[in-house]
């Protein structure tokens, strides 16, 4: 399966959903989708691109411009291309559709994701703080605007 | 049925022990083995390089006597070994090599109050005993 | 949990500290009797935070919070974090670095493996394995401490290159210590596969197809027992893993007992190539000429930009997703660790088996908690 | 056949009972450090580490160390643990034990010709008495289960029982096979019988089958589910410390070492050896006792040996390897020793 054939068919069949889809190198490719549309681009993913193994699914907060953005690396078992799936979302209210129901193991990084940055995803199974204590579910420690928590370590004698 | 495990446990009987008694036996450590670092007074010329590349930065600039007891003073490093990684990245980015990490890791190192922790330029260039002023 | 609960069924916390687990995370069983009816993880109790801590630490700095993600293998996660910022970088460690990296990382999982089965002999009962793989894993340690001045965490990767060459007279060590390795390899083989205990308590236990472990996202030897050749090191060779020849080393079954035979096949593997290496050492120099960067790195202002770099680590695939801006600091940096779904697709695997399976099946799957919780 | 004393001695048999029987509990305490500081050392050697040897020549004084430890440490009890049964469960096994020593010949005298077994009471159903009293310490482990209130010990507890009971069968099967063969259940005549042939080579399957239930008996590896580190942390015995602990923990080993005391005098031949036969008194006093201490210590080593060599059964496993396997073998030993017994006997 090569790069530029699952660039083309990716950008064939959803032609609004995904924008700015490049190759960086004969295994990595990169692109933006639509917040709505990201869990039926994985699902064709899935289906006919064996894209089978989910990598990570993370967020990053892009306080300068003001969004977020979840990032998707789906790999493959068969052929060792990466794509990396970008979804911006608005900073103040971050939601998106979960996709537990076409990885099943995008279940934990989901989690994580939620209780590092605050960003909802609908329909996922247990939404609860997986790593975070959870009187900790309002402060969103991996944003850039956070100004963490009183410093309790040991004394720094220097 | 479980012949060979104890055919494998018979022959382990006669080999002589692996392990030794620590605190008599010494650990052998390698020639690349990184204990407490040792300063070169000649060689530093106090430019905080080491200080601000210290991943837990332990490491302060003060003004200590060149040699014991002159009362001329110049910068020197001051590490926290409460904090230090001994990761070595202070003795790879100093520009003169002023440091070199010695062998200590348990004698001169281990003490029982949180102050006494902190090695000054003195004692870093092994000028004076790494226990001298430690309260017990 | 408590909701589910019949008349006729107990809670039992095989809680953070228990002689069972890798690393300190909760395990909570519904029992009915003896067989595990639900099962349900939770971490946390080792997070270090380590992410947002890379965001506050220099690049160089980085490696040496980068070394206690897993503190196992502090290699392979050095050589995923150093491998991202070469790429931004742009720059390419010479042939002599590459060799030296590739054999500490196979030292690497030498050590990581034997320390699985060990691990594993143990949790079965068998407490004399333990001790005869500590026993072989100590050479090994011997042998990195030689090299990199560090058991464990060692900081020996920099950006292009690494830190020193080998000492002198480190293939006249390495090979006896290698042979006496293959040996007592052979010898645990050999006790594993006629041992009637062992098998009863291994074979058929905890299976895992290859479409379900595929589905789960599970990597490394827990999906290479089950017959899929996914190693990271043929898919995408990184360093000089392209013109080593070595082969992936698969089984079928997908049960405990498969799992400790990949390790043990792939301990054979490790030494197969790290001879290769060895023999192929080129000269030259440790550094990529003409740029900057050295054993003493300059202050690295890496280009902007994004990666994802994959690297086979002794548990499965490390990957990192690293984005700069342009300053001296990673903007973010997100490590996806090995152990992350195996440990998530345990409860799956444990439902409908006894109190005693679950210690065998979580010790095969030869964890490290430290690098799921971060 | 009793054995008939000087009239002299008759009256001051009672006392001469009493003094062996003192002397034997100390003995078996003794015993009893003497068989761990073999497991230390032993288990050191298979594994080629030092083992202890901080306190006293070779570590000797450790299980001093060791016992002055247990018995002055504190003695906690969990809050809402039962307290009747929490008190006395150690003190159950403890028991158990102290009623199976009175059977045991642990060696014999001979003075001018007539052989006197040092035991505490010789009774004509002695080994049918052993038996039962062994069955005693599952009542001990009954108490434990339901009254330390944690859930470890309970599945402990519960694992003990399906093994006990599993394993008491063939036991008792291979027990009565060998004293049908001797046409007597007295223990001291079982063992002189064996004079000229032991009966490991008249039966061995049923040597094989009784130190096979005897291992699982008494919880020791490959059968040790009951205290398996790794699932149930200390098994049924977690919540114990200080001088219960000291009392299970010495039970344990008390008990091993009367098993091998059992497995020596049913199947190797007690305190005689074939081809030894002397009269002179010194020698007559000293050689039986030593011949079955040796056999006893080397039977307790491979008891020892067998934990570090082995990984560890499931308990479904250990269960179904008593009924499918060890109860039909030791049917069929049953009819072998009784047809021995009609040959050897006719």
């Amino acid at each position: 399966m090569d790069v530029r054939k699952i660039i083309e068919s990716l950008t064939g069949t959803f032609p609004e959903a995904i924008s700015e889809a490049v190759t960086e190198s004969e295994i990595r490719a990169r692109a933006y989708v639509d917040k709505e549309k990201a869990r039926e681009v994985c699902q064709y993913l899935k289906d006919s691109l064996q894209f089978d193994h989910l990598c990570s699914v993370c967020g990053v907060d892009y306080i300068k411009r003001n969004e977020m953005e979840v990032v998707y690396h789906i790999a493959s078992y068969d052929h060792p291309v990466v794509l990396t799936l970008k979804a911006v979302l608005p900073r103040d209210n971050p939601e998106i559709e979960s996709i537990v129901s076409v990885y099943w193991n995008a279940n934990w990084y989901e989690r994580e994701t939620y209780e590092l940055f605050g960003i909802l995803f609908k329909n996922h199974p247990n939404l609860k703080a997986l790593v975070l204590p959870e009187d900790m579910m309002g402060e969103w420690p991996l944003r850039k605007d956070y100004k963490g928590f009183p410093n309790t370590t040991a004394r720094n004698l220097v | 049925m479980v012949l060979k495990n104890i055919k494998y446990a018979l022959k382990k009987i006669p080999q002589p022990p692996v392990t030794r008694m620590y605190p008599e036996v010494a650990t052998e450590l390698s020639d690349r083995f990184r204990g407490l670092q040792i300063l070169d007074k000649s060689k530093c010329i106090g430019c905080g390089i080491c200080a601000n590349t210290c991943p837990n930065n332990t490491i302060r600039i003060i003004k200590a006597p060149i040699t014991p007891g002159s009362d001329k003073k110049r910068w020197f490093p001051e590490i926290d070994i409460g904090h230090c990684l001994f990761c070595g990245l202070c003795i790879d980015q100093c520009p003169k090599g002023a440091l070199s990490s010695g062998k200590e890791y348990t004698t001169g190192v281990i003490k029982w109050k949180h102050k006494d922790l902190l090695m000054n330029p003195d004692k870093l260039a092994r000028e004076v005993d790494l226990e001298e002023g430690d309260e017990k | 949990m408590e909701e589910q609960l019949e008349s006729n069924e107990m809670i039992i916390h095989l809680g953070p500290q228990h002689p069972m687990q890798p690393g300190p995370f909760r395990l909570n069983l519904r029992l009915k009797g003896e067989t595990v009816m639900g099962a349900e993880i939770e971490l946390g109790f080792i997070h270090k935070g380590i992410e947002k801590i890379l965001e506050n630490k220099t690049y160089l700095q980085g490696i040496t919070i980068v070394d206690r993600i897993c503190y196992l293998v502090a290699l392979t996660n050095e050589e995923c974090f150093v491998g991202c910022a070469e790429k931004l970088l742009g720059i390419e460690p010479p042939a002599r670095a590459q060799y030296i990296r590739v054999i500490l990382e196979e030292l690497t999982r030498l050590q990581s493996h034997l320390l699985g089965m060990g691990e594993f002999g143990e949790f079965i009962g068998f407490v004399s394995m333990f001790m005869y793989t500590i026993r072989e894993r100590e050479e090994i340690l011997g042998l990195i401490d030689m090299v990199t001045g560090a058991r464990v965490t060692h900081s020996y990767l920099k950006f292009g290159g690494v830190r020193d060459d080998l000492p002198a007279g480190f293939k006249e060590k390495a090979i006896p210590v290698l042979n006496k390795l293959k040996k007592a390899v052979n010898d645990f083989e050999e006790m594993f596969h006629t041992d009637r205990i062992y098998r009863e308590r291994t074979v058929g236990v905890g299976v895992l197809t290859a479409d379900v472990a595929k589905s789960l996202g599970v990597s490394g030897p827990a999906l290479r027992a089950t017959g899929v050749p996914f190693d990271i090191r043929k898919n995408e060779p990184y360093l000089v893993y392209k013109d080593l020849d070595f082969k992936v080393c698969t089984e079928t079954a997908g049960d405990c007992f498969a799992r400790v035979q990949v390790r043990i096949n792939e301990i054979r593997e490790s030494i197969y190539i790290l001879e290769q290496c060895l023999d192929q050492l080129p000269g030259g120099p440790l550094f990529p000429e003409g740029t900057p960067y050295g054993r003493r790195t300059p202050v690295m202002r890496v280009p902007a930009g994004e990666v994802f770099h994959r690297v086979e680590d002794p548990r499965g695939e490390m990957g990192m997703y690293m984005i700069s801006d342009g300053s001296d600091k990673p903007y973010r940096v997100k490590v996806r660790g090995p152990y992350y779904p195996t440990l998530q697709a345990l409860p799956p695997l444990i439902i409908g088996t006894t109190v005693a399976d679950v210690a065998a099946i979580s010790g095969s799957m030869d964890g490290c908690t430290s690098e799921a919780d971060r | 056949m009793a054995i008939e004393f000087p009239e002299f001695i008759v009256p001051f048999l009672p006392w001469i009972r009493g003094i062996v029987g003192l002397s034997l509990v100390g003995a078996i305490f003794l015993g009893a450090m003497g068989a761990v500081w073999i497991e230390r050392k032993l288990s050191a050697d298979i594994q080629s580490r030092m083992g202890p040897c901080r306190v006293g020549k070779y570590g000797l004084l450790q299980l001093v160390a060791d016992a002055i430890k247990l018995f002055t440490k504190e003695d906690l009890k969990p809050r809402n643990a039962d307290s009747l049964l929490f008190n006395n469960a150690t003190i159950f096994m403890m028991s158990s034990i102290f009623l199976m020593l009175v059977a045991i010949p642990v060696g014999a005298v001979f003075i001018n010709g007539v052989e006197y077994p040092l035991a505490v009471t010789e009774m004509d159903i002695s080994v049918l008495y052993i038996e039962a009293m062994s069955a005693i310490t599952i009542f001990g482990i009954f108490m434990v289960a339901y009254g330390s209130n944690n859930k470890y010990s309970l599945l402990g507890a519960f694992r003990n029982f399906a093994r006990m009971v599993g394993y008491e069968v063939p036991l008792g099967i291979t027990v009565v096979s060998v004293a049908v063969m001797t046409g007597s259940l007295n223990i001291v005549e079982i063992s002189q019988a064996q004079g000229m042939l032991w009966n490991i080579f008249l039966q061995p399957v049923g040597c094989f089958v009784f130190f096979v239930a005897l291992m699982a008996d008494m919880g020791r590896l490959p059968f040790d589910q009951n205290e398996s580190e790794e699932e149930l942390i200390a098994g049924w015995i977690t919540e114990y410390c200080g001088m219960r602990f000291g009392l299970a923990f010495f039970a344990e080993y008390i008990h091993m070492i009367l098993g091998s005391f059992l497995v020596t005098l049913l199947f190797l031949g007690g305190w005689n050896v074939p081809a030894f036969v002397s009269n002179n008194p010194i020698l007559g006093l000293i050689a039986p006792t030593g011949f079955l201490l040796i056999k006893v210590v080397f039977v307790l080593m491979v008891i020892i040996g067998m934990r570090w060599a082995v990984p560890r059964f499931r308990i479904d496993q250990v269960v179904d390897l008593s009924w499918k396997r060890l109860f039909p073998l030791a049917l069929l030993n049953l009819v072998w020793a009784v047809g021995l017994g009609l040959y050897l006997g006719a």
